[in-house]
């Protein structure tokens, strides 16, 4: 199945890309997405969101979901 | 109540001044408490000569209605107004305005500052400053 | 820092917009947290028609200047604006506008607070409110 | 000696005057002053000021001293 994997901020920079699509076993979970574009560990602080909510890198994913990974929020 | 991403400069007064000329709250609301956070020329040390403010469209705007909508419902708000700048900003400039009217101003008072704590560690906004000789993320907002 | 004590309705905004255009710490301040409390057409089960806002010229102001003073110092603001009407007034118009101005948002929103709890206590005005079969004083403010 | 007393809000209304010149014995205090005016106790809570700033019943008072009297506050 395929999500689209989005990358924000410090994260877009890293990464290298803003918004890829990922090819991920069934049964797969938000950390198999990070680590298929990555190739490693987050290392530092990552927060996760499926469709713009809030996950965790347990969370299970589903064929079509937008899974966004971006780092502490500095707005305000 | 009204929660907008604006992409150009604002002055906060203009913007509360036409937001209350429009209230229906006009003459319930007792309190009206609000918090204005705008950019400093100066930051953990460095001159900043400008910032960029990126967001995630839709989520950020879904995630400032769950917080304002919490934050309403719990203190019992007449009325709630969110504006937040986003692209790039100059010293000076306005980042973010909250209004937060009801009848009494304790619960303004509590839920400006709740809608303001919750904003800066939920709502996905991200800084990015130039300083004189380098550009940096800012890697983590000041406590409350 | 301006304290006044003012006979005529304002505009809280208008206020704030003109005091910020005049202000000096425009780049250093990165938070201003204000409060704007206004009369309601309503209090204690009553229709209030209108009121009227006697206050103690000169004790007020010197207390106002000591609560401003004491906050400013203790939280480090770089700048406060105090406005408090007196005399007659009528539901939907201001009766005090309250502005701190610091670097950070802690000190701001502490110190708004803090002012305005310590007028309500402090600094000598009284309300009598006009309802639509009598006069009455306002015994005691509700509680922060 | 005399001291200025004033009255303001409801107690102005109920003591009948805004301000009265009130003569006292030397080492007066506050207490003196209030019954010189009005022949009784304060029987509500009634706040002071000695030449605007706050001070309580049994504070000393001298000539030419304005001793204020008046109610809880209710602005803002």
């Amino acid at each position: 199945m395929s999500v689209n994997a989005r990358f924000f901020a410090s994260l877009k920079e890293r990464v290298g890309h803003g918004s890829v699509s990922v090819d991920v076993a069934e049964a797969a979970c938000v950390r198999d997405v990070w680590y298929a574009v990555t190739g490693e560990g987050p290392g530092e602080e990552v927060l996760v969101a499926i469709n713009k909510e809030y996950a965790d890198f347990d969370a299970a994913v589903v064929d079509g979901d937008e899974v966004a990974f971006f780092p502490p929020i500095t707005g305000g | 109540m009204h929660i907008e991403i604006r992409h150009q400069a604002f002055n906060p007064w203009h913007e509360l001044e036409a937001y209350t000329r429009s209230a229906s709250h006009r003459n319930q609301a007792g309190a009206c408490a609000t918090f204005v956070g705008s950019m400093r020329d100066f930051n953990e040390g460095d001159t900043v000569r400008t910032m960029h403010l990126e967001h995630y469209p839709g989520m950020t705007e879904k995630q400032l209605g769950v917080i304002v909508d919490e934050v309403s419902k719990e203190n019992g708000l007449l009325d709630v107004l969110v504006l937040h700048r986003v692209g790039d900003i100059n010293p000076g400039e306005e980042i973010v305005l909250v209004g937060c009217w009801s009848s009494h101003r304790k619960a303004a008072f509590d839920s400006c500052r709740l809608i303001m704590e919750a904003l800066k560690s939920k709502a996905p906004f991200w800084k990015k400053e130039k300083l004189l000789d380098r550009e940096r993320w800012v890697s983590r907002n000041t406590p409350g």
